[in-house]
């Protein structure tokens, strides 16, 4: 995977670099998914941070917790009902005890889909192609195209210059 | 009808002569733990004898009260077993079964009456001590708790033998280690659900209560109060 | 691999596991032939009796199949045999009707104690440095011999001593015949508690010289002068199923049951009135009430009766109605108020069967036969002529010959001890040159003044016929190992407990576990090979076959067996472990109730004197009361871990021995609960753990008698402080028994609780009386 | 071979911008303790690995001889063991607690306690999980507490406490690790660029291949959000549920309903003193004077003064309403603790709780850095002894007086709660060496001007609050 | 734990014993009245054998073993870990008309008996269930 990409300092600079692309990316014909945009630090607010995207799926959390609960509920009820061993005068399953073991294991249900999700939403973890130069870990944000096409590859040097780059570097082969 | 077996102590009986508490050594392989594990607070005994003080002298009063498991209906010990050591069994005693038992020592903080005894070390009889060991009951090992099981092996001795010849059970027939040693018959072991049996007979006497009754706990062992001298006539 | 034990294996920490897992298997022993076929895992039960106190209860062994390690011709091996596995009282025996307390429960342990002597030893050191060796069996009666034989070569028969408990039966026939026909001495039968003043005050007040018989289950009214007859007086077992059916076995009438003692014993603490009164003066307050009764004619036929007037007519001053005993003169000697006598006479003579009985503190004083006389008086006074029989009477004799039992009135115990010790000290000729030992320990339990530990170690030879070593057997130059009672036959005549004349006999309910003998067949085969006379007085070969003769007259009697032939009888004999008298036929108003006829000639009455005690009220302040526990005895089973981990019933400690003393005295000196004491009388010293407790009075020290051993097995040695090693030499003058509560001693506290290391079952509850009200 | 400091300024040495300049300080500050090892450091683990192979040692004697070498006997069946459980499962709370909250609620000083306190809970959780598995008497067959099919057909007991124990421990166990990995994600991949040899190949794979695409920190940051949400009532529910170990049963004060918050009071209480108190360490020996200020420590010393007087209510509340029941049982208990036996250990809790720690916390002139760390060890003390008076006199003097005991510790047990404060340190002290103990990109979030979202949106002055940068950079250059 | 295949000091063959028309009642004598099936010792088997197959080498180890007084030492094949406390009673079982084979397996087809089949708690649970027996713990344990 060969990546043209330029380092700009503060986010103003790299949402105008990253428009700048969106605007010549039919032209240039790379698709979207293309561009890279690499920070080490979150930066609210940008158009290019995809902050924009409101949907905050909770729902695979609550689904997550809804299949812990239904686990501890039928975990168990049924387990007592197989080898019924009374105890203490109480019934088999009494509903305050087994709640105890529902609410447990819808959180464990919730905490456990939360971090699905992040790891498939993330699409973690994947050891090809992760870019790397240390400069982003100084507050610097990189926005590149992804294997751009011979021909095009003059025009985006220049669309990242133009955004304000002092230069244009390339990663290229597979990280180590 | 199921058995429901119970137990009645009759307190104006029983003399403190400690009986009890040798047979049921003997019966269930109970070990001696030695004077350095008794001076900590660790001799097992499935059945005490309580002695009480009252009064100062010339007139002190000593009130002897044998203390065992109650087999609770409503047993505090068997709800907060992790492992089922400890539950209910069909016949009305609180089951323990050593092998379920991990050691967590739960059920023995739970009993209001502490009548549960703990193996904190392998229990040793020094040869040929351990010929004396009754075959019927297992030889319990290091982390397991134990306590009075109503003489369980007896009870499934007799119940084999009465099935075997196709009859039920008379009262009486069967007994614990315990009321069959007690001298002045003060114990009586029996099925609470069998109306003419002794011990529903003395269980419903009007000198009868429940030790910690108020607790709830439902116990199946009954105490019969020890009358004064002078209300003899309704005794 | 299962997979339950990959899981067990791999678990947490299998470190345990692993170390379990392979731990060195049992060097694989060769396996025996069995020498009898039980079905494993079906219990038969056997009929034995229990020798652990002399009350003779009958036994019933529950005895299964088990591998026991055994050693056969010279090789140790496991063998299928019959193995006791639990002891229960024989429902059929009328003494104990299938019940068995406490020690009786441990013998047990006896059979199976690791300490047990298992072959014969010959002693290879220095003589009490308890270092022996093994040799066979056929040396050790070739050694036996050749000293018995040595002895009747120089003329010096009478050199021969044989020491052993006071046996009854054909036990002490055999030992009596053995002696006689070998020309020695008669046995010093000696044990330290041998209650010798109650059977001479019974020959005097009613004719019998035996411990009583009590039919407690029809009393109303039972006064006791400091009898412990629910733990370990007289028969313990037989009594307390008396007492359960007084309390409550007749709907709608429930004994009353006063206790008179100035140290509560278990007994006591079950009494409905618990009554203290000075040490000695229990007889003064018998009278007392006596006094009461006779002045009020409040029983009117009785006092005419000829079995009150035999009785009473022993207390000088009876016939003028006891007039130096009035109430408030007797309230002054013992500290019991006039009102209280006043309604216990009267309670004694409304409430129906009423009776007194005496024994234990009360009768070891220096006037303990006249306080024996005086409530034997009162007991006569109320006891006395009722259709029914007298609650207090005394079991028919059987009706045998040569039933084993002492001639009446036997010597005390401690006279025949101490003139025994004084004469091997006294070295004077015909001194005894050889002592045969058998189940009797007086260097432990004997008052130091006896100097018997001197006397035993002058004798040359020394050969012990018991199966433990304890103080005395420690210096036996040879012993020859006796079966345990579980593997012998045996034999009691009861002295008490049941109604009927009864003579129990129970064949071994085990085959022998290691390589020992029993002492009778021991005997019979030195007589046999001494030939003689000896051979001509033991005819018998085995013990079994000298039982057989002994008891085969009593097909004649009926009574509990009935058989045609000889065999027959013998056989039901042994399956029943007895013979005793139809119940009908003994009943109450057989010559059991009647006092025996007046002797002739004028019986000497007795008049009261005041109880002396040894050490001066100054320099030894304090009473000092040794009282027996139902767990020890006399010692004699403190070898027994059962026993040594049984609570005490009121203090509940375990393992040690302690002094009660009342919460006043032990203020005034500074003592806490669990504290270390010294008690020091005048024959010696001893430091113990205090227990403070009610039930005592302030002016009393009390201590459990069994604890103390120095060398008694791994289970007893160095527990405790032995009470009988202080005790000064007081004797009862008639009956020459030592007054063992007539030593005054002095206390001072000198540790703390962790030097004194007291364990109590009931560890938590240092004070007493906790404020909480028992449940 | 690691690299050694000067070779990390090697490679940062370029001319930055201010904010760069900052993000570099960060950098530089936080990932030095990774690489430098001090003596200090090496004592430190030194000591604590011989605690930790002590009670390794003491728990293979208690194995191989028997649970008997303890001084527990009947009635006093539990006593360092539960008090040890509770003390530690306690101190776990503050961790999660105080950094979901702080997070929930955006409070700008929270970034640089955050870690250090997930830190202390999952050490702790992992501690006090593993103490039940020593206590018991045969832990051979601790694995029978997991519902696992088997071919007996038995399954656990659902209705005991201590399965609720079970599942509550799994479910905050799993709840607080997540807590603590996923902000680290970014630390590691930060790591990983800035190192070589083993520590990289081990970073590579903690990252899981981060690289912070936008799409990728807005999933984290939604992440974070649903396990700040679900982590608090874990927190609560599982020290309710130790609580309810003692409170499901008859024993006289223990079976009260004030246990349930009395824990998860002492829980947060003593959490945050754990809390305090490895911070002030970790300033001391990590040099992060500038990043852990006392306007930090000033902030929990507040919250600290909050919880200690909430102690000191339920506390009162649960004597007050057994002294005024006044029924015999829960008297004879009450007794032992506040006049006989155990009156001294009791008023030294009391003194250690509320005398000590309320006068400090109280006045701003004391509440600095070590005012707080001296009340936070007052409190830990305080605490451990509140759990141990929970439990040894109830069970010394239960119900029937016949059956009273007397508890005395042994070396055994003492050696494993010795060892149990050597295990957490060198966990803390590895962790400190594997990964930043103070989050690398939140505190760069903070240096953003605006700064957004959840983790971001606090209206960030340009100097995050607190940090000020004062001095040269240790690497910088004469302009 | 016990050998997957346990080797007997003498070769036993249930097979030929078997063949020839005997019951296991006939040496397990103890089985219809006790817990244990009780191993016969060795002068039962002497019984038959002093007469019948004297000179086979197996049978002249058995002669020995009488001769030097010894019983034959047979290494157990049926037992719990004693870890289990559990108290097996084989005559209820018996009389309830379970057939030996069951629990031990064919027997006419092994020599020296071997643990054919997997005797663990579900094995004796499920057979309770099925034969309507109770399946609390005390039946078994205690």
């Amino acid at each position: 995977m060969k990546v043209l990409y330029a380092l700009y300092a503060d986010p103003e600079t790299a949402q105008r670099a990253v428009d700048a692309l969106h605007a010549a990316c039919s032209e240039l014909n790379f698709d979207e998914r293309q561009i890279v945009i690499i920070s080490g630090e979150p930066h609210e607010g940008y158009d290019f941070a995809d902050s924009h995207i409101t949907r905050r799926p909770y729902g695979w959390a609550v689904f997550g917790a809804a299949i812990g609960a239904g686990c501890g509920y039928l975990l168990t009820t049924l387990t007592q009902r197989a080898y019924p061993i009374f105890t203490g005068g109480m019934p088999l399953s009494p509903m305050w005890t087994d709640g105890i073991i529902v609410y447990e294991l819808t959180m464990l249900g919730a905490i456990l889909t939360a971090l699905i999700t992040l790891l498939v939403g993330a699409k973690l973890p994947n050891f090809k192609g992760v870019i790397k130069d240390p400069e982003i870990w100084l507050g610097k944000i990189l926005v590149g195209v992804a294997d751009p096409l011979e021909s095009s590859q003059q025009d985006v040097q220049e669309c990242l210059l133009g955004a304000g780059a002092a230069e244009v570097k390339q990663f290229s082969g597979v990280s180590d | 009808m199921a058995h429901k077996w119970g137990l009645v102590v009759d307190l104006d009986r029983c003399t403190g002569c400690e009986a009890c508490v040798v047979a049921c050594h003997a019966e269930n392989n109970v070990p001696t733990v030695g004077k350095d594990q008794a001076a900590i607070g660790r001799a097992m005994q499935w059945i005490r004898v309580e002695r009480s003080w009252e009064g100062d002298f010339p007139n002190p009063k000593v009130r002897f009260q044998p203390v065992l498991c109650q087999q609770c209906d409503a047993a505090p010990c068997e709800a907060v077993c992790p492992t089922y050591a400890s539950y209910h069994t069909e016949e009305g005693l609180n089951g323990q079964a050593y092998n379920r038992c991990i050691g967590t020592r739960f059920c023995a903080n739970a009993c209001p009456y502490t009548v549960r005894s703990f193996n904190f070390f392998n229990p040793s009889w020094q040869k040929p001590l351990n010929l004396q060991l009754n075959p019927d009951v297992s030889v319990r090992s290091v982390g397991i708790m134990e306590k009075c099981t109503f003489c369980v092996q007896r009870i499934k001795s007799a119940e084999i033998q009465a099935e075997a010849e196709k009859r039920d059970l008379k009262d009486g027939e069967l007994t614990t280690a315990c009321a069959q040693s007690c001298a002045s018959k003060a114990l009586v072991f029996g099925d609470l659900n069998d109306p003419n049996s002794e011990v529903s007979r003395l269980a419903s006497s009007n000198r009868a209560a429940k030790l910690m009754g108020e607790l709830g706990t439902k116990p199946n062992v009954t105490y019969l109060d020890r009358g004064a001298w002078q209300d003899a006539k309704n005794s | 691999m299962e997979r339950r034990n990959f899981i067990k294996i791999s678990a947490l920490t299998g470190v345990a596991a692993t170390l379990d897992a392979c731990r060195a298997p049992d060097k694989q022993l060769i396996r025996f032939i069995p020498e009898e076929n039980l079905i494993p895992g079906i219990a038969v039960w056997k009929p034995s009796i229990c020798t652990l106190c002399s009350a003779g209860c009958g036994l019933q062994v529950r005895v299964m199949q088990g591998d026991a390690e055994v050693e056969r011709h010279g090789e140790r091996g496991l063998i299928k045999m019959g193995l006791a596995k639990r002891l229960e009282g024989s429902p059929q025996n009328p003494i104990n009707a299938g019940k068995l307390c406490a020690r009786g429960q441990a013998g047990l342990q006896v059979l199976y104690h690791p300490d047990r002597i298992t072959k014969p030893i010959k002693r290879s050191g220095a003589r009490g440095s308890g270092q022996f060796q093994a040799i066979s069996w056929d040396d050790a009666l070739k050694e036996l011999t050749s000293h018995l034989t040595a002895l009747q070569a120089s003329r010096s028969a009478n050199a021969l001593a044989f020491l052993a408990r006071p046996l009854r039966g054909q036990r002490r026939e055999l030992i009596e015949k053995f002696l006689t026909a070998f020309g020695a001495p008669p046995a010093v039968w000696y044990e330290p508690f041998d209650e010798a003043v109650l059977r001479q005050a019974n020959l005097l007040s009613f004719g019998h010289a035996a411990l009583p018989t009590l039919d407690l289950a029809r009393a109303d009214y039972v006064i006791s002068f400091g009898a412990d007859f629910l733990g370990t007086w007289n028969s313990p077992v037989a009594q307390s199923i008396g007492y359960g059916a007084m309390r409550r076995g007749r709907p709608g009438r429930r004994g009353k049951f006063v206790q008179v003692e100035s140290r509560m014993s278990q007994t006591g603490a079950n009494a409905d009135e618990w009554i203290a009164c000075k040490p000695g003066t229990e007889g003064v307050l018998a009278l007392g009430i006596a006094h009461v009764i006779l002045s009020q004619k409040l029983a009117p036929q009785s006092i005419a009766s000829p079995a009150a007037s035999r009785a009473g007519s022993q207390i000088a001053g009876w016939s003028a109605g006891l007039p130096e005993f009035t109430p408030e003169a007797v309230e002054k000697q013992t500290g019991v108020s006039a009102a209280v006598m006043t309604r216990l006479a009267h309670e004694m003579t409304l409430s129906g069967a009423a009776a007194a009985i005496v024994g234990g503190a009360p009768l070891a004083q220096t006037n303990g036969l006249f306080s024996a006389l005086a409530v034997n008086a009162l007991e006569s006074l109320v006891d006395a002529n009722r259709d029914e029989g007298p609650i207090l009477g005394f079991t028919p004799e059987p009706p045998l010959s040569n039933a084993g039992e002492p001639a009446a009135p036997a010597q005390a115990s401690f006279a025949r001890l101490n003139s025994f010790a004084q004469s091997v000290l006294s070295g004077k000729a015909g001194t005894p040159q050889m002592l045969m030992l058998y189940d009797a320990n007086p260097i432990f339990s004997a008052p130091p003044a006896t100097k018997i530990r001197e006397a035993i170690a002058r004798i040359p030879t020394i050969v012990s016929l018991g199966s433990f070593i304890d103080e005395t057997s420690a210096q036996a130059d040879l012993i020859l190992p006796d079966n345990a009672p579980l593997e012998s036959w045996l034999d009691s005549v009861p002295e008490s407990g049941s109604f009927q004349s009864l003579i129990g006999l129970a064949p071994p309910a085990v085959s022998p576990l290691h390589e020992t003998r029993p002492m009778p067949d021991v005997l019979l085969g030195v007589a046999q090979h001494l030939g003689g006379d000896l051979a001509k007085a033991l005819p018998y070969a085995t013990f079994d076959a000298m039982l057989k003769a002994a008891l085969l007259p009593l097909r004649a009697q009926g009574g509990s067996v009935a058989a045609k032939t000889d065999d027959d009888f013998w056989q039901s004999v042994q399956t029943q472990g007895g013979w005793w008298s139809a119940p009908a036929a003994a009943g109450w108003k057989s010559a059991a109730a009647k006092p025996a006829a007046m002797p002739q000639g004028k019986q000497a009455s007795h008049a009261l004197t005041a109880p002396e005690f040894a050490g001066s009220a100054t320099d030894f302040p304090f009473y000092f009361q040794p009282y027996l526990t139902p767990s020890f005895g006399d010692g004699s089973t403190a070898h027994l871990p059962w026993m040594q981990e049984l609570p005490d019933a009121l203090t509940t400690a375990m393992w040690s021995s302690w002094v009660e003393i009342h919460p006043k005295t032990g203020a005034m000196l500074g003592i806490q609960q669990g504290d270390l004491v010294e008690i020091a009388s005048q024959a010696g010293s001893l430091r113990v753990p205090a227990v403070l407790s009610p039930g005592i009075a302030p002016d009393l020290l009390a201590m459990p008698v069994g604890q103390g051993h120095e060398n008694f097995g791994r289970f007893a040695s160095g527990h405790g402080a032995n009470p009988l090693s202080i005790l000064a030499p007081v004797v009862e003058p008639s009956t020459g028994s030592l007054a063992w509560a007539a030593t005054r001693v002095k206390l001072a506290r000198v540790g703390g609780p962790e030097q004194a290391k007291l364990v109590l079952f009931a560890g938590g509850m240092s004070g007493f009386p906790h404020d909480e009200k028992p449940r | 071979m690691q690299k050694t400091v000067e070779q990390i300024e090697q490679d940062l040495q370029r001319p930055t911008g201010r904010t760069q300049r900052a993000a570099e300080r960060i950098e530089q500050d936080l990932l030095r303790p990774i690489f430098t090892t001090s003596g200090k450091y090496k004592v430190a683990v030194a000591v604590s690995g011989l605690l930790v192979l002590a009670g390794v040692a003491a728990f293979g004697y208690q194995l191989y001889t028997g649970i008997g070498v303890w001084g527990i006997n009947s009635p006093v069946f539990w006593a360092f063991d539960i008090t040890n459980f509770v003390f530690w499962i306690g101190i776990s709370h503050a961790g999660t607690l105080i950094s979901a909250i702080l997070r929930l609620c955006n409070a700008t000083w929270r970034r640089p306690v955050t870690r250090c306190a997930e830190a202390i809970t999952v050490f702790s959780i992992v501690i006090g999980g593993l103490i039940p598995l020593c206590h018991i008497g045969r832990p051979w067959l601790g694995y029978w507490l997991i519902p696992y099919p088997n071919q007996r057909g038995i399954w656990p007991n659902f209705r005991s406490p201590l399965l609720w124990d079970f599942f509550a421990i799994l479910t905050y166990l799993t709840g607080s690790t997540t807590f603590l990995y996923l902000p680290t994600i970014p630390d590691f991949a930060a790591i990983r660029d800035a190192s070589t040899g083993f520590r990289k190949k081990i970073c590579r794979i903690l990252s899981l291949g981060w690289q912070g695409t936008p799409r990728q920190w807005q999933r984290l940051e939604i992440a974070m959000h649903i396990m700040a949400i679900a982590i608090v009532p874990v927190a609560v529910s599982v020290h309710t549920i130790v609580s309810w170990d003692f409170s499901m049963t008859l024993v006289p004060m223990w079976h009260s309903t004030i246990f349930g918050p009395y824990f998860v009071t002492g829980a947060i209480f003593s959490g945050i003193a754990a809390l305090i108190l490895a911070m002030a360490l970790l300033r001391h020996f990590l040099h992060l004077e500038q990043y852990l200020t006392p306007l930090h420590f000033n902030n929990l010393g507040k919250l600290l003064l909050t919880m200690s007087l909430l102690w000191f209510y339920f506390t009162f509340c649960e004597r007050l309403t057994t002294w005024y029941g006044n029924t015999p049982d829960e008297m004879a208990v009450f007794w032992q603790s506040i006049r006989l036996h155990f009156a001294p250990l009791f008023w030294t809790m009391v003194i250690c709780n509320l005398i000590i720690p309320v006068p400090i916390l109280s006045m701003k002139r004391f509440r600095t850095i070590t005012g707080t760390a001296i009340a936070s060890s007052t409190i830990i003390v305080g605490m451990w002894i509140e759990r141990f008076l929970i439990i040894v006199p109830a069970l010394d003097h239960k119900f029937l007086p016949f059956s009273w005991g007397v508890y005395r510790p042994t070396w055994v047990e003492d050696t494993l709660m010795a060892s149990s404060f050597g295990m957490m340190a060198l966990l803390y002290l590895l962790f400190s060496k594997a990964v930043p103990m103070i989050s690398i990109w939140e505190m760069k979030v903070g240096l953003q001007p605006h700064g957004g979202g959840i983790i971001t949106t606090a209206p960030a002055i340009a100097e995050p609050h607190g940090l000020v940068l004062e001095g040269p950079l240790p690497t910088d250059v004469p302009e | 734990m016990h050998p997957e295949h346990p080797v007997q000091p003498i070769a036993f063959t249930h097979t030929v014993h078997l063949a020839k028309r005997m019951q296991c009642t006939t040496c397990h004598v103890g089985v219809s009245q006790g817990p244990d099936a009780q191993i016969p010792n060795v002068t039962f088997c002497m019984g038959c054998h002093m007469v019948i197959d004297t000179n086979n080498p197996e049978i002249k180890k058995i002669a020995a073993y009488q001769a030097r007084g010894e019983d034959i030492p047979w290494v157990r094949v049926y037992n719990y870990s004693p870890s289990a406390h559990v108290r097996f009673n084989h005559a209820p079982h018996i009389r309830a008309g379970v057939a030996c084979s069951t629990c031990h397996g064919d027997m006419t087809k092994q020599t020296t008996a071997e643990r054919k089949v997997n005797l663990n708690m579900g094995f004796c649970v499920e057979c309770h269930k099925q034969k309507r027996v109770s399946v609390d713990c005390d039946t078994c344990h205690f």
